[in-house]
C-alpha cells in the first residue's frame, strides 16, 4: 500500500515537474500519453532568412522524420513553432482598444451590443469624458508605436517572458517550409527584420496531442535582399538590349547609311495629307482609347507629331479627338510643338485637340458622328483599340475617307485589315515612328530591334534543341539552361 | 531648360522603376508602391482638364454655327446635369425642390453659355442667369429634401444618377456596341473576296471558323469543329506568340528611347 | 416581261407559299417558318441577282442581319451544347476544389459586353455558391459596379437565400486604377479596398479573415473582354501570385487568350458558346439548376441563324467579284 | 426644315408619348413613381432606336443620342473618379476632418504627407490652363511616361517577351512530353494523335519562326528570307480570318442583347 501511494506521488511529482520544465518550451499536453507512439523527430533543422524577397520571412529545411514515410509511417504533417515574446501578442490587444478609442470619439459612435467583446472594453472606459478618452488614445498611439520599436529588443530577451506559436503547417513528406510574415506594421502577421528567432519543427501524428519537437534552432535574422537572383534572366536581357539600342543609336549617329524595308502603311500617310490638301478636307487622327501611360499611344504621338508637322507645312486642316484627358494634354504639346517647328505658329488652334468623353462607345459616336458630318479625306488610327475599331473603320469607310491604322491589340488587327485601305501590324506601329522621321537615331533602334528578334529566334532554335535533346538524352544540364528561362516571379 | 526638366523626370522615374523589380528590398518596395499610386492620383487631377475642353469645344461650336451646332446645348446639359445628380442625393423619400432647382442651375449655364456666344445682349442673359442662380441659392438654403452629397455610409445613394446611368448610359452604350454586328457582316461581305493569296486565306480561315458550330452539316460538324479549334490553337497560337514577341519588343524598344531621352516625341519634340 | 408582271408572280408565289405554310405547320412553328422563309428566300434572291454582279447596298445587309437575329428571339429554336475541353477545365477546376475554398471573381466588363459574358459570370457565380466556396466579387470597372450588385441582387442570390453576406460571399466593388488595383492587391487587398461595397472594413468580413492579399485566394476567375481585364489579372496576379487563373472572355478576346493556355489560365470560357457549353456541364452535373435561365443556350439560335446569313453574304460577295472581274475582262 | 422630317419627327413625338402612357399604365399596380419609371424605359428604348437609326444614316435622332451620350456619360466618369479615387483613396490620406466630412473610413496606415506630392503634381497638370504656365505641366506628364514607361519596360519584356519564347521551346522529336498540350489532345484526327501533335509543334514552332522574320525591318525580303516573310504573313492572315470569325459570334450576342430589351423589357412580347 504504501509502496502503491509512493509510486503515485512519484508519478505525480515527475509529471509536475515535466510539466515544469516543459512550459517554456511546449505548449502541447504535459504527460505524452505513451511514449513508445512517439514519433522520431526530424533531424538537421535550418533555418534562413528567405532569398531574395524584401525580408520578413525565414524559409526552415529539416531532414523528414524517420517515422514519415517510413519506419512507422505514423508521422501525419509538420508544425512549425517560432518563438513569440508576449508583447507581440500584446499589440493586436491593445490596438482593438485603440480601435475603440478611436470610434468612440469619432462621429456616429452608438454602445456595443452588451456580452461582445467590443463591449468588454468600452466598460473599461465607460466613465471617461472626451478629454480623458483623447488623452488615452493619444497615450495608446505611442504605446504601440512604442511596442513596436522594442519587438527586436523582447525577441531578444529569448527565452523570457514568450511562448512558442505554431507559425506554419507543412505536409508529411516535406522538408521545408517558410514562416512568412507582412512588413506591414499594423498587421498580426507583421514579422520585424533583424530579430532574432527561434524556431522548432513538430512531428506530428494523426492525433494531434502525439507529437515530437525537434531540437530549437536560432538565432535567426530576416532581412530583406537588395537583389532578386531568381530574376538574373530578365536583367541579362535588359543589359544586352540596352547595350544593343545605344550601340545602333551611337553606330546610326556616326552617319552609317541603315537600310529600312518600305512598308505601304507609312508612305500612304505622306500621300494622304496631299490628297487632303487637294480635296480641301480635314485629317481626322484617331490615337485611340489607350492611356498616356501605353507605349502604343506614345508611338502614336510621335507619329502625331510627324503628320502635324506636315499638315502644318500644307495648311490643311487636322482633327484630334482625344479619350483621355492626361493623351490629349500630351497631344496638345506635340501637335503645338509640330505647328512651332512647321515655322506655323499661327494656324495653331488649341481645338485642334479636344477632349470628348472617358466612355468608350460614347467616344465612338462623337467620332463617328465627326466623320460623317466633317467628311475627313484620310482617318488615321494609331494607339490601342478595342471594340470600337470596326465601328470607327467602317464609318470612315462609308464616308469615304482614306483609312490609315495601326495598333498592337492583336484582337483588332483583323477589322482594320478588313476596312481599312492600310493597317500596321503589331510592331509595325512602333517602327513607324521612325520610318515617318527618318532620323538616323530611331533607325538605330530599329536596327536593334532586329538584332533582338534574330537573337531571339537563335535562342529559340537553340533552346528548342536543347530541350529536346535533354529529353531524349536525359540531360540534367541542358534542362538548368532551359530552366534559367523560367523567370521567377 | 523648360525642355530638360522633364527628360531628366522620365529618365530617373523610369530606370527606378526599372531597378526596382531587380531589387526585392523593402524600401525599394515602398518607393514603388507610392508611385503607382501618385500616378493614378495625378491622372484623376486631369479630368478637370478634360471638362473645361469639352466646354470650350462645345461652346466654341455653337459661337461658329458648326454643323448640328445646336445639339451642343444637349451636351452641356447632360453634363451638368448628371454632375448634379452625382453630387446630391435625397434624405428621405421626398423631392421637394429638387426638379425646379435642376431646372434652374440648367437655365443658369444655358444663360452664361449664350452670354459668351452672343455679341449684343450680353447684359440681359448674363442679368438671368444671376436671377437664376439666387433662385438656385434659394433653394439650396431652404430645401433640406436633399443634399449635397452622394456617396454615404450604404454606398451609392442618388436615385436620379442611377435612374441617368441604367437608362441613358447603358441603352446608348449597349446598343452603340451592338451596332458592330451589322457592320462585322458588311465588312465581311465587302473584304472577304479571294482578290490575292493573302486575302483568300484570311476568307477560308474566317469560313472555317463561323462554320464551326453550326448544326447544318451533318456528319462533316464535328470535322468543322476540329478544324477550326485547331486552326484557334495552332496557327494562331504561333502568329499571336510572334506578334507578342514582336510587339513586346517594340515596346520595350520604345520604352527604353522614352527612358534614355532619345524619343521626345510624346513631348512635343521628336 | 414587264416589271408588273413580275409583281403580279411574286404576288401569287407569296400567296401559294403562305397558303402552304398555314396548311402544313401547326399554328405555334408559323413564327418561325414565316421568318425562316423571309431569310433564305431573300437570300436566294439576292443570290440570283449576285449572278449579274450586282453589288448589294450594306443597309440591305443591315435589313438581313436583323430580321436574322430578331426572328429566332420571338420564336425560338435551341440546340444541345457539349463542353470543350477549355471550358470543362475551369468547370473541374471549381467542381474539384474542396468546399469552403476562396474564390475570387471579378466582373471586368461594361453594360455593353453585359449580354456576351454576363450569362458565363452567372453560371460560374452559381456554381461556387452551389459548391460551398466563399466567393469575393469585385469589378475593375467603373461601369462593373453596378452591374456586379444588380446581378448579384436580381439573379445570383435569389437562389441562395441562406447565403450570408461577409461569410459566404462579398462584393468589394470597383476601384479605379486599372492594373494599378491589381498591383496592389497582389500584395493586400486592404490598402486598395479598405471596405466592401456597403463600407464593411475589410477586417470585419469573415472571409478576409485568412485573406490578406490575391495570393491566398485558391482560385481566380476574370470575366470580361477589354482593358483591364482577364489578360491583366493574368500577368499582374496570376503570374506573380502564383495562384490558378480561369478566364472568360468575349469571343474577340478568346483567341488572344489561347498563348497563356494551360501553363499561365487554366481554362478559357470563349464568348455565348462557352457560356452555352457551361450552363450545359452545370445542369448535366447539377440537378438543381434544371430551371435554371440559360441565355447562354437561348442565344445560340440568333447566333446560327445570323452566322448563316453573313456567310451566304461572303458567298454572295465573292460570285459578284469573279463575275464582275469576268465582265471587265470581256 | 423638309416637311417630311416635321412629320417623322411628330410621328415619333406621338409614338413616344402613347408608349409613356401605356407603359406608365402597365407598371401603375407596383409602387413607386411609376409615371417616372415609364418614361426612363420608355426613354431607353427609343435611345435605341435612335442610335440603331444610325445605320440607315446620320439624322437627328442620332445626332440627339450621340451629344446626351457625350455629355452624361463625361458627367458619369468625373462622378466616379472623384468618390472612388479622390475622395476613398486620397482623402483618408491627407487629413481626418475631410475624411469625417466624405464619412470615409480612415486608413490603417493613417494619414501620410507623401500624398501631397501628386496633388501638387495634379495642380501643376493643371497649369496648362494658365497661358503662361503651361510648361510646368511637362512635369507631372514626365513624371507619370517615366513611372509607366519603366513600369511597362519590365513587365513586357518578362511576360510578354521571356516567357513567350521560353513556351515555345517545346520538343519537337520527343513523344513523352506532356506540356501544352492539353488542349492539342482534342486533335486525334487521325487514329496516332500523336502524329498530329507533332505536326502542330512543328506548325507553331515555323509560325513563330516566320512570322518573325516578316517583322524584320532592316532587312530586304528577298530569297529565302523572302519566302520566310512571306510565309510569315500569310500565317499572320490566316490567324486574322479566323479571329475575325470568332468574333461573329460576340457580336450578335450584344445585338441579341439589345433587341432583347426591346422586344422583353419594353415591348414585353416575349
Amino acid at each position: 500500500m504504501k509502496l502503491k501511494l509512493f509510486v503515485v506521488s512519484l508519478v505525480v511529482l515527475l509529471s509536475f515537474s515535466i510539466a515544469f520544465a516543459q512550459e517554456d518550451t511546449l505548449t502541447v499536453p504535459p504527460i505524452p500519453p505513451d511514449s513508445a507512439l512517439l514519433p522520431a523527430a526530424v533531424t538537421g533543422l535550418v533555418a534562413k532568412d528567405t532569398d531574395n524577397d524584401h525580408g520578413h520571412a525565414i524559409t526552415l529545411k529539416w531532414q523528414p522524420s524517420a517515422d514519415d514515410g517510413a519506419g512507422r509511417q505514423s508521422v501525419a504533417m509538420y508544425e512549425v513553432f517560432r518563438w513569440v515574446p508576449d508583447l507581440m501578442t500584446r499589440i493586436p490587444a491593445l490596438r482593438d482598444t485603440l480601435e475603440y478609442l478611436k470610434l468612440r470619439t469619432g462621429d456616429g459612435w452608438s454602445p456595443p451590443e452588451p456580452g461582445s467583446r467590443t463591449d468588454s472594453i468600452h466598460n473599461v472606459f465607460a466613465s471617461l469624458d472626451d478629454a480623458q478618452l483623447e488623452e488615452r488614445k493619444e497615450s495608446l498611439e505611442q504605446t504601440i508605436s512604442q511596442a513596436i520599436r522594442d519587438l527586436p529588443a523582447a525577441h531578444a530577451a529569448y527565452p523570457e517572458d514568450g511562448d512558442w506559436q505554431q507559425v506554419a503547417v507543412a505536409p508529411a513528406g516535406s522538408a521545408t517550409a517558410a514562416d512568412v510574415g507582412t512588413k506591414e506594421k499594423d498587421t498580426p502577421d507583421y514579422l520585424p527584420d533583424y530579430s532574432d528567432f527561434y524556431y522548432r519543427v513538430d512531428a506530428v501524428t494523426a492525433d494531434p496531442a502525439i507529437r515530437t519537437a525537434s531540437e530549437i534552432v536560432g538565432p535567426v535574422q530576416s532581412y530583406g535582399q537588395w537583389f532578386n537572383k531568381g530574376r538574373l534572366a530578365v536583367s541579362v536581357f535588359v543589359l544586352i538590349f540596352g547595350l544593343l539600342t545605344i550601340f545602333f543609336v551611337q553606330h546610326a549617329r556616326r552617319g552609317a547609311d541603315l537600310y529600312v524595308r518600305p512598308m505601304a502603311g507609312i508612305e500612304a500617310v505622306d500621300d494622304a495629307i496631299g490628297r487632303a490638301t487637294e480635296m480641301g478636307r480635314p485629317i481626322l487622327y484617331v490615337l485611340g482609347l489607350g492611356t498616356a501611360d501605353m507605349i502604343a499611344t506614345i508611338a502614336s504621338f510621335t507619329i502625331l507629331g510627324r503628320v502635324a508637322r506636315r499638315v502644318a507645312e500644307y495648311q490643311t486642316k487636322l482633327i484630334v479627338p482625344a479619350y483621355e484627358p492626361v493623351v490629349m494634354a500630351v497631344a496638345q504639346e506635340v501637335v503645338k510643338t509640330a505647328y512651332y517647328d512647321a515655322g506655323r505658329p499661327d494656324d495653331y488652334d488649341e481645338d485642334i485637340v479636344f477632349f470628348v468623353t472617358s466612355l468608350q462607345f460614347a467616344y465612338v459616336a462623337a467620332v463617328n458622328g465627326l466623320m460623317l458630318r466633317e467628311l475627313p479625306a484620310t482617318n488615321v488610327y494609331m494607339g490601342k483599340f478595342f471594340a470600337e475599331s470596326l465601328l470607327l473603320a467602317e464609318t470612315g469607310a462609308v464616308a469615304g475617307s482614306i483609312q490609315i491604322a495601326g495598333t498592337d491589340e492583336i484582337a483588332q488587327i483583323p477589322f482594320f485589315i478588313v476596312a481599312c485601305d492600310y493597317t500596321l501590324i503589331g510592331e509595325e506601329l512602333y517602327a513607324a515612328s521612325a520610318y515617318l522621321g527618318r532620323e538616323p537615331i530611331l533607325l538605330g533602334s530599329l536596327k536593334a530591334q532586329d538584332w533582338a528578334k534574330a537573337g531571339v529566334i537563335a535562342l529559340a532554335v537553340a533552346g528548342l534543341a536543347l530541350s529536346n535533346l535533354a529529353v531524349a538524352y536525359d540531360w540534367s544540364w541542358a534542362s538548368s539552361i532551359v530552366d534559367f528561362f523560367r523567370v521567377v516571379d | 531648360m523648360k525642355r530638360q526638366i522633364p527628360v531628366v523626370l522620365v529618365g530617373l522615374f523610369g530606370l527606378f522603376m526599372i531597378f526596382q523589380y531587380f531589387v526585392p528590398h523593402e524600401s525599394s518596395e515602398w518607393i514603388y508602391e507610392f508611385l503607382l499610386d501618385w500616378t493614378i492620383i495625378i491622372g484623376i487631377f486631369a479630368m478637370a482638364l478634360g471638362l473645361w475642353s469639352l466646354y470650350r469645344v462645345s461652346v466654341e461650336k455653337i459661337r461658329t454655327r458648326k454643323p448640328a451646332w445646336g445639339y451642343n446645348y444637349l451636351t452641356l446639359v447632360g453634363l451638368f446635369t448628371m454632375m448634379l445628380f452625382g453630387f446630391t442625393s435625397q434624405n428621405g423619400e421626398a423631392w421637394g425642390w429638387f426638379f425646379p432647382f435642376m431646372v434652374a442651375a440648367n437655365l443658369t449655364l444655358v444663360m452664361i453659355i449664350q452670354a459668351s456666344v452672343t455679341k449684343g445682349h450680353r447684359g440681359l442673359f448674363l442679368g438671368t442667369a444671376g436671377v437664376c442662380l439666387a433662385v438656385c441659392i434659394v433653394i439650396i438654403i431652404f430645401d433640406d429634401t436633399w443634399g449635397f452629397h452622394f456617396e454615404t455610409a450604404e454606398g451609392l445613394q442618388s436615385t436620379m444618377f442611377r435612374a441617368f446611368f441604367d437608362n441613358i448610359l447603358i441603352p446608348i452604350f449597349a446598343t452603340m456596341f451592338s451596332l458592330l454586328a451589322f457592320f462585322i457582316a458588311s465588312a465581311a461581305y465587302r473584304a472577304f473576296r479571294a482578290r490575292n493569296v493573302m486575302a483568300t486565306l484570311l476568307l477560308l480561315a474566317a469560313l472555317i471558323v463561323m462554320l464551326r458550330f453550326n448544326p447544318y452539316f451533318g456528319p462533316l460538324s464535328p470535322y468543322m469543329s476540329k478544324a477550326s479549334n485547331w486552326l484557334m490553337n495552332v496557327p494562331n497560337l504561333a502568329a499571336q506568340r510572334a506578334i507578342i514577341i514582336g510587339v513586346g519588343l517594340g515596346i520595350v524598344a520604345t520604352a527604353l528611347k522614352v527612358i534614355l531621352g532619345i524619343e521626345r516625341g510624346y513631348m512635343g519634340k521628336g | 416581261m414587264g416589271k408588273r408582271h413580275w409583281i403580279l408572280l411574286g404576288a401569287i408565289v407569296a400567296v401559294i407559299i403562305i397558303a402552304a405554310v398555314l396548311w402544313l405547320f401547326p399554328k405555334e412553328r408559323w413564327g418561325t417558318v414565316f421568318s425562316l422563309l423571309l431569310v433564305f428566300g431573300g437570300l436566294v434572291a439576292l443570290l440570283l441577282r449576285s449572278l449579274y454582279a450586282k453589288e448589294v447596298e450594306r443597309r440591305i445587309i443591315f435589313l438581313f442581319i436583323l430580321v436574322a437575329v430578331a426572328a429566332p428571339i420571338l420564336f425560338p429554336i435551341t440546340f444541345t451544347e457539349k463542353p470543350t475541353a477549355v471550358v470543362q477545365a475551369v468547370f473541374d477546376k471549381i467542381e474539384n476544389l474542396p468546399s469552403g475554398s476562396t474564390v475570387l471573381l471579378s466582373f471586368d466588363f461594361d453594360p455593353a459586353m453585359a449580354p456576351e459574358v454576363q450569362p458565363m459570370a452567372n453560371a460560374i457565380s452559381r456554381h461556387c455558391l452551389e459548391k460551398g466556396h466563399k466567393v469575393i466579387f469585385m469589378s475593375l470597372w467603373a461601369t462593373g459596379q453596378a452591374l456586379l450588385s444588380q446581378s448579384l441582387s436580381d439573379y445570383i442570390l435569389l437562389g441562395f437565400p441562406d447565403k450570408v453576406d461577409g461569410v459566404d460571399y462579398v462584393n468589394i466593388g470597383y476601384k479605379a486604377g486599372n492594373e494599378g488595383v491589381l498591383n496592389v492587391i497582389v500584395s493586400n487587398f486592404e490598402k486598395m479596398f479598405p471596405t466592401d461595397v456597403n463600407s464593411v472594413p475589410l477586417k470585419d468580413i469573415r472571409i478576409f479573415d485568412d485573406i490578406a492579399s490575391a495570393k491566398d485566394v485558391d482560385f481566380i476567375m476574370s470575366i470580361g473582354g477589354g482593358m483591364p481585364g482577364p489578360k491583366e489579372w493574368v500577368l499582374f496576379v496570376g503570374d506573380p501570385g502564383d495562384v490558378d487563373v480561369g478566364v472568360g472572355v468575349a469571343a474577340v478576346v478568346a483567341p488572344q487568350m489561347y498563348p497563356y493556355y494551360p501553363a499561365q489560365v487554366i481554362g478559357i470560357l470563349g464568348g455565348v458558346k462557352g457560356a452555352a457549353e457551361y450552363e450545359y456541364a452545370l445542369k448535366d452535373a447539377y440537378p438543381v439548376f434544371a430551371d435554371m435561365d440559360t441565355p447562354g443556350l437561348r442565344m445560340m439560335g440568333p447566333q446560327t441563324l445570323a452566322h448563316i446569313v453573313i456567310l451566304s453574304f461572303i458567298v454572295i460577295g465573292n460570285i459578284i467579284y469573279f463575275r464582275g472581274r469576268r465582265e471587265r475582262k470581256q | 426644315m423638309k416637311k417630311s422630317t416635321l412629320i417623322v419627327m411628330a410621328v415619333v413625338v406621338v409614338l413616344f408619348l402613347l408608349s409613356w402612357v401605356l407603359k406608365a399604365s402597365a407598371l401603375q399596380p407596383e409602387q413607386g413613381s411609376y409615371i417616372l419609371r415609364g418614361f426612363l424605359v420608355t426613354f431607353a428604348a427609343f435611345l435605341t432606336l435612335a442610335v440603331m437609326s444610325f445605320l440607315y444614316q446620320d439624322n437627328p435622332f442620332y445626332k440627339f443620342a450621340e451629344h446626351l451620350f457625350v455629355g452624361v456619360s463625361a458627367a458619369f466618369w468625373m462622378c466616379m473618379g472623384f468618390w472612388t479615387t479622390i475622395v476613398q483613396n486620397l482623402i483618408p490620406r491627407l487629413s481626418t476632418s475631410l475624411a469625417d466630412y466624405f464619412m470615409v473610413p480612415q486608413r490603417p496606415e493613417g494619414l501620410n504627407l507623401f500624398f501631397y506630392t501628386p496633388v501638387i503634381l495634379g495642380i501643376l497638370l493643371l497649369m496648362r490652363l494658365s497661358p503662361r504656365g503651361g510648361w510646368i505641366s511637362r512635369w507631372p506628364l514626365a513624371f507619370i511616361v517615366g513611372t509607366t514607361a519603366g513600369l511597362n519596360f519590365i513587365r513586357y519584356l518578362r511576360s510578354d517577351f521571356i516567357k513567350q519564347i521560353s513556351s515555345t521551346f517545346v520538343p519537337l522529336l520527343g513523344t513523352q512530353w506532356e506540356g501544352i498540350g492539353p488542349f492539342l489532345s482534342n486533335l486525334d484526327l487521325s487514329a496516332s494523335g500523336q502524329l498530329v501533335l507533332l505536326l502542330s509543334n512543328w506548325v507553331v514552332f515555323l509560325g513563330v519562326f516566320t512570322g518573325l522574320i516578316y517583322f524584320f525591318f532592316s532587312k530586304e525580303h528577298k530569297g529565302a528570307f523572302g519566302v520566310g516573310s512571306r510565309v510569315g504573313i500569310w500565317i499572320l492572315m490566316i490567324t486574322f480570318g479566323a479571329s475575325f470569325g470568332y468574333t461573329v459570334m460576340g457580336r450578335i450576342s450584344l445585338l441579341v442583347g439589345r433587341i432583347t430589351f426591346l422586344f422583353g423589357t419594353w415591348l414585353e412580347l416575349i
